[in-house]
C-alpha cells in the first residue's frame, strides 16, 4: 500500500516519516543538553551588529533580485547567452520552431 | 466606422435583400447543391457587413445590439447540438441521423444516382445546416461589428 | 547581416528542402493510391444519409462530430472577440 | 455498476452545452451562472470518474459517432478512450474544477465574466475531446479550440499590455503549431486515405513521408508542450495570465504532451518498433533526441528561474523545467523501448504529469492569492506575509515541497522513478536532473523567504487572508498532494501502470477497431 | 515531376507564410503569413481528393462519371472555418497591441522578456 518499486530500490513514506521524526527526537534531546541562560527582555535577545545602530525593520530585509547574488555572478557567462536568448520577439519563437524542425528532420530523416 | 454617401447606401438598401435571399437559398439547399449553413451563413453576414460598412457601426448597433446577436448565436449552437443529442435519444447514437427513413419531415431517401432535387430528403441534415446557418450569420457579423465599433468609440474617446 | 539573419536562412533552407521532396515524393496529382474511405461514402451517400450532395453528408452526418467542434471553435472565437472588446469598468 | 456506452460523447457535449447556455444563464443572474457552472463540471467531473472505474476494470471503450453501419466505422469519428486517455481527463478535470471554485472570489470584481466562464468550459471541452478522440483530424480541431479559448483568456485583463502580449504571442505559436499538425494529418490522408489514429497504425508503412509527418507531429506538439528551446511563450503566457487560467493552461499543455505521446507510442508504435535503421532501431533515435531537449529544458527552466523576479513568471520557469522531467522519463523509455527500466521511467514520466498539474497549480494558486491580497506581483516588494496569511503559506510550503521533489510530498515518488530508471539509462542524466532539482528547491526557498518571511512591510499591516472559496480550492489540490504522496504506491497501481501499458500495447488500441473488434 | 506542380504550390505557400513569419517583423504581416500557411494547407487538403476527370460529389442532376473525394473537400471547410477564427482573435490582439504600445513592430512589442 505505501511501498513503490522503482526496480532497484524502494521508497515507502512511513518508514521516511517515522525516520525524519526519530531524528527530531535525537535533535530535541541534544538541544537540551545545550546551556538555558536565554533570558528574554534582556541585552542578549538584541541583535549585535559590529557596534553599529540596527537598521529600520523593513531595510533589514534581502529583496529577492539581491539573493543568490554570488551564484548569478559566478555564472555570468551562462547568463548572458541565456538572457540573449529569451528575446521576447515573437518572430524569434518561431525561429526556434524552425530550427528544432530542421535539426530534427536531419537526424530523424536522414 | 462612419457612414458612406449616398450613392453607396441607395445600392446597399438594393443590394442587401438580395445577398439575403441568396444566402438563405444556400443554407436551405445545403443537402442538394453546392454550398451549405457555413457557406450560406458567410453570405448572409457579408450582407449583414455590407450594411456596416454602408451606414457606420454607431448606426448599425443601435438598430442591433451585440447581446442579441451573441445569444442568436447561443441559440443555433444549441440547436446544432441539440439535434445531435435527439440523435442519442431518437435514435441509437450521438449524431445519429434519426429522421432518414422515417415518415416525418425529411425522412425520403433519394433513389440512388444522378437524379432530381428533392428537398425533403436526408433527414437532419437540412435542420442542421440552418442551425449552423443561424449561428454563422450571427457569429461572422458579431465579429464585425465588434471590432467596427471598438475601434470607432476608441477614436472618439481619444478625441 | 546579423547572426540571426544567417541562421534563418540556413535553417529555413533545410526546411525549404524537406517541403520540396515532400512534394516530389506525393503521388502523382490526380491518381490516387488509396480510396476506399471515399468510395464507400460516395457510394452509399444517399442511401444512407439521404443527402444527395457527398459534401454535406460528410460535414453533418459521416463527420458530423468535426463541425460541432468547428462550430464551437466559431463560437469560441466570437465569445475571445465580444471579452476582448468589452467595457472594463475604470473606463 | 454498467455505465451506458455513450458517456465518452457526453463527457464532450456537456461541457459544451454548458457554454453555449452560459450566455443565456448570466443574462438572469451573476451567481446562478456561478453555480450552473460548477454544476456542469461536478456532474463532468463524476462521469470522467464513473468512466474510468469501467475502464480500468473492462479495458477500452469505444464510441462511434453516429453510427448505423458498424460493419465500416473507419468512416465516422470515432472516441477510443483508453486508460492514458482517461487519466489526462481525470487531470483535466481536478484542475478545471479547482479553478472554477477559485474563480469565484478572485475574478469578482472583473467585467465579462460571462465570457470568461463561457471560455473556461470550452477550454474543458477541448481538452477533454483531445484526449479522447480517436480521430487525427478531430485532434486537430479540439487543439484550435483548446488553443483558441486559452488565447482569448489569457488576453483577459486587457489593461494590462503584458497580457495582451501574451495572448498575441501565444495565439502565432500555436496557430502555426496546429497548422503543422494538420499538415502531417493530411500527408498522411493522402497516403493511406484514412484519419483514424488505429486505422493509420495498422497500415503505417514508414515511408519517408511518415518520417516526416511523424517529425513534423512531434516537433509541433512539443512546442505546445513547452520543450526548451520553444518554451519561450511558456513564461509569457503564464506569467500574464491571471491566476486561474495558469492553472488550466497547465492542463492545456498538457493535453499537447498527450499528443505526443499518443503520436509516438500509438500512432507510430507499429512502426518504429519493427523497422530498424543502421543497426539501430529507429525509436532510439527519437529517444535521445527528446532526451537531450529535456536536460535542456530542465537545466535552462531552472537556471532562467533563479533570476526572476515577477512570482508567476518565475513559476512558470519551473514549469518548463517540470515538463523537462516528463520529458525526460518519456524519453527514456522510448530509447529504452522493452527493458524493465524503460518501463519504469515511462512510468515515471506519466506520474510526473499528474503531480506537475498539481504541484504547479498549487503555486499559481498561491501566487494568485498573494496577487488577490496585496495587488503586487513583483518579489522585490513582497515580504513578511507569512503574518497575515497563514494558510496561504502552508499551502504554498506544500507546494514548494511537492515541486522539488522532497519526500514525502508527491513530487518525490516520481521523480525517484525518474532518477533511478535514467541511471541505468545514462547515469549522466540522472546526476543532472538530481542537480537540477535541488536548484528548483533553492528557487522556490528564495521565493518563500522574500515573500513570505522578513519582517512585516507597513504597507502590508492591512492585508488580510483570502476569501474560503480561494482557500478551499487550494486546499483540495494541497490534500491531493499529500495524499499522493502519503499512498505512492495505490495511485501507481491503479492510474498509472494500466496508463503506461495502455502506451506501450498498441496492438490492443488497434484490435479494437480495425480487425473486427467492434 | 510535371504531375507534382500542385503539391509544389502548396508547399511554395507554406513556405512564404513561414518566411513572412520569421523574417518579417510587422504583426500585421505576422497574421498575413499565419493565414498563408493556412491557405497552403487547404489547398494541399483539397489537391489530395481530385481524380483525373472527376466531377463534384454532388449526385443532384449530375452528368455521371467518377467522383472525387468528399472528405478533403469537408475538411478543408472545417479548416477554413477555423481560420477565419484564429485571424479574427488575432486581429482583435493586434488592435489591442496597437493601442498599448502604439507600434506595431515585433521588436517594440517584448516588454515580456528574459
Amino acid at each position: 500500500m505505501f511501498t513503490i518499486e522503482t526496480g532497484s530500490g524502494f521508497w515507502n513514506p512511513i518508514v521516511w516519516i517515522i525516520a525524519i521524526i526519530i531524528a527530531y527526537l535525537l535533535i530535541y534531546i541534544i538541544r537540551g543538553f545545550g546551556k538555558t541562560h536565554y533570558k528574554k527582555g534582556t541585552e542578549q535577545v538584541k541583535s549585535f551588529l559590529s557596534g553599529n545602530p540596527e537598521y529600520e525593520k523593513e531595510k533589514m530585509q534581502v529583496k529577492a533580485s539581491n539573493l543568490y547574488w554570488g551564484f548569478t555572478t559566478s555564472l555570468k557567462g551562462l547568463y548572458a547567452i541565456l538572457k540573449k536568448m529569451h528575446t521576447g520577439n515573437a518572430t524569434d519563437y518561431v525561429l526556434w520552431f524552425v530550427v528544432i524542425l530542421a535539426i530534427f528532420l536531419l537526424i530523424e530523416v536522414i | 466606422m462612419t457612414e458612406m454617401s449616398k450613392i453607396v447606401r441607395t445600392i446597399t438598401n438594393i443590394a442587401f435583400p438580395l445577398s439575403m435571399i441568396f444566402g438563405f437559398y444556400v443554407i436551405a439547399h445545403g443537402h442538394l447543391t453546392p454550398g451549405g449553413g457555413f457557406q450560406g451563413g458567410a453570405v448572409v453576414a457579408s450582407a449583414c457587413a455590407m450594411v456596416l460598412v454602408a451606414f457606420g457601426s454607431k448606426w448599425t448597433i443601435g438598430k442591433i445590439k451585440e447581446k442579441r446577436l451573441s445569444v442568436l448565436e447561443s441559440l443555433g449552437a444549441i440547436g446544432f447540438i441539440g439535434l445531435a443529442l435527439l440523435g442519442l435519444v431518437f435514435g441509437i447514437a450521438f449524431f445519429h441521423n434519426f429522421l432518414v427513413g422515417s415518415d416525418y419531415l425529411f425522412g425520403i431517401i433519394p433513389a440512388t444516382g444522378s437524379g432530381l432535387a428533392d428537398i425533403n430528403t436526408a433527414g437532419v441534415l437540412p435542420l442542421m445546416n440552418f442551425a449552423v446557418g443561424i449561428k454563422v450569420i450571427a457569429g461572422l457579423f458579431v465579429i464585425v461589428l465588434v471590432m467596427a465599433y471598438a475601434a470607432t468609440s476608441y477614436k472618439e474617446d481619444k478625441k | 547581416m546579423s547572426t540571426r539573419t544567417i541562421a534563418g536562412t540556413i535553417f529555413f533552407s533545410i526546411v525549404f528542402a524537406f517541403f520540396i521532396f515532400i512534394a516530389l515524393m506525393m503521388h502523382p496529382f490526380g491518381v490516387l493510391n488509396e480510396s476506399e474511405m471515399d468510395d464507400y461514402i460516395i457510394d452509399n451517400t444517399q442511401e444512407e444519409t439521404g443527402a444527395n450532395n457527398g459534401v454535406t453528408s460528410v460535414v453533418f452526418d459521416y463527420r458530423g462530430f468535426d463541425t460541432l467542434g468547428e462550430a464551437t471553435v466559431l463560437f469560441t472565437a466570437v465569445a475571445g472577440v465580444i471579452m476582448l472588446f468589452r467595457r472594463l469598468k475604470n473606463d | 455498476m454498467n455505465i451506458p456506452e455513450y458517456t465518452p460523447a457526453l463527457i464532450v457535449a456537456i461541457p459544451l452545452i454548458g457554454a453555449f447556455l452560459t450566455p443565456l444563464i448570466s443574462r438572469v443572474h451573476d451567481k446562478l451562472r456561478n453555480i450552473f457552472v460548477i454544476l456542469v463540471l461536478v456532474i463532468n467531473a463524476s462521469l470522467v470518474f464513473l468512466l474510468a472505474y469501467d475502464i480500468l476494470k473492462n479495458g477500452i471503450q469505444t464510441y462511434i459517432f453516429g453510427a448505423r453501419n458498424l460493419s465500416y466505422p473507419i468512416v465516422r469519428i470515432l472516441f477510443e478512450v483508453d486508460a492514458m486517455s482517461i487519466f489526462m481527463a481525470i487531470i483535466s478535470s481536478i484542475i478545471v474544477l479547482v479553478a472554477v471554485l477559485y474563480s469565484w472570489s478572485f475574478m469578482k470584481n472583473n467585467t465579462g465574466l460571462d465570457k470568461y466562464y463561457t471560455l473556461i468550459l470550452l477550454l474543458t471541452a477541448g481538452i477533454l475531446g483531445m484526449v479522447m478522440t480517436g480521430d487525427m483530424f478531430n485532434f486537430f480541431v479540439f487543439l484550435e479550440i483548446t488553443s483558441i479559448a486559452s488565447c482569448a483568456l489569457i488576453a483577459f485583463w486587457t489593461s494590462q499590455a503584458e497580457s495582451v502580449e501574451a495572448g498575441f504571442k501565444y495565439i502565432v505559436i500555436s496557430a502555426m503549431g496546429a497548422l503543422f499538425v494538420l499538415f502531417a494529418v493530411a500527408i498522411l490522408y493522402g497516403q493511406y486515405d484514412a484519419l483514424n489514429i488505429a486505422q493509420l497504425a495498422d497500415v503505417m508503412q514508414y515511408t519517408f513521408l511518415d518520417k516526416i509527418a511523424l517529425v513534423l507531429l512531434i516537433v509541433a506538439l512539443a512546442m505546445k508542450a513547452g520543450l526548451v528551446p520553444m518554451h519561450m511563450w511558456l513564461p509569457d503566457s503564464y506569467g500574464s495570465a491571471p491566476s486561474t487560467i495558469s492553472l488550466v493552461l497547465v492542463g492545456a499543455t498538457l493535453a499537447s504532451l498527450y499528443g505526443v505521446l499518443r503520436v509516438v507510442f500509438t500512432l507510430y508504435g507499429n512502426a518504429l518498433s519493427t523497422i530498424a535503421n543502421f543497426d539501430v532501431a529507429v525509436n532510439v533515435f527519437i529517444g535521445w533526441f527528446i532526451i537531450a531537449l529535456a536536460i535542456l529544458s530542465i537545466i535552462v527552466g531552472v537556471i532562467m528561474a533563479l533570476i526572476q523576479t515577477d512570482f508567476k513568471r518565475l513559476i512558470a520557469f519551473g514549469a518548463v523545467a517540470e515538463i523537462g522531467y516528463m520529458f525526460l522519463g518519456i524519453g527514456a523509455g522510448l530509447a529504452a523501448a522493452g527493458t524493465a527500466y524503460g518501463n519504469v521511467a515511462l512510468q515515471g514520466g506519466i506520474f510526473h504529469i499528474f503531480n506537475d498539474a498539481l504541484d504547479v497549480g498549487l503555486l499559481f494558486l498561491v501566487a494568485g492569492a498573494i496577487y488577490y491580497a496585496t495587488k503586487e506581483r513583483s518579489l522585490n516588494s513582497m515580504g513578511g506575509l507569512a503574518r497575515n496569511m497563514k494558510f496561504t503559506t502552508v499551502f504554498f510550503i506544500i507546494g514548494l515541497l511537492a515541486v522539488a521533489g522532497m519526500p514525502p510530498m508527491n513530487g518525490f515518488a516520481s521523480k525517484l522513478l525518474i532518477y533511478e530508471s535514467t541511471f541505468q539509462l545514462n547515469p549522466i542524466l540522472a546526476i543532472v536532473a538530481i542537480l537540477c532539482s535541488i536548484l528548483l528547491l533553492a528557487m522556490f526557498v528564495k521565493v518563500f523567504y522574500s515573500a513570505f518571511m522578513g519582517p512585516e512591510l507597513p504597507k502590508f499591516k492591512k492585508v488580510k487572508e483570502v476569501p474560503k472559496s480561494m482557500l478551499f480550492a487550494m486546499g483540495i489540490l494541497a490534500t491531493i498532494i499529500v495524499i499522493f504522496g502519503l499512498f505512492p504506491e495505490i495511485i501507481l497501481n491503479n492510474i498509472v501502470q494500466p496508463a503506461a501499458d495502455a502506451l506501450l500495447g498498441y496492438s490492443e488500441y488497434i484490435s479494437q477497431v480495425v480487425a473486427g473488434g467492434i | 515531376m510535371i504531375y507534382n506542380i500542385p503539391y509544389i504550390a502548396v508547399v511554395g505557400l507554406i513556405l512564404l507564410g513561414m518566411y513572412a513569419l520569421v523574417f518579417k517583423r510587422n504583426l500585421i504581416k505576422m497574421v498575413i503569413g499565419i493565414t498563408l500557411i493556412e491557405s497552403g494547407v487547404n489547398m494541399f487538403l483539397i489537391t489530395l481528393g481530385y481524380r483525373k476527370e472527376s466531377i463534384a460529389p454532388i449526385y443532384t442532376s449530375s452528368p455521371g462519371g467518377i467522383m472525387s473525394l468528399p472528405v478533403p473537400q469537408a475538411l478543408t471547410l472545417t479548416s477554413i472555418v477555423i481560420g477565419v477564427a484564429v485571424t479574427a482573435l488575432m486581429l482583435s490582439l493586434v488592435i489591442h497591441i496597437y493601442r498599448h504600445y502604439g507600434s506595431l513592430d515585433a521588436k517594440n512589442v517584448r516588454r515580456l522578456k528574459e
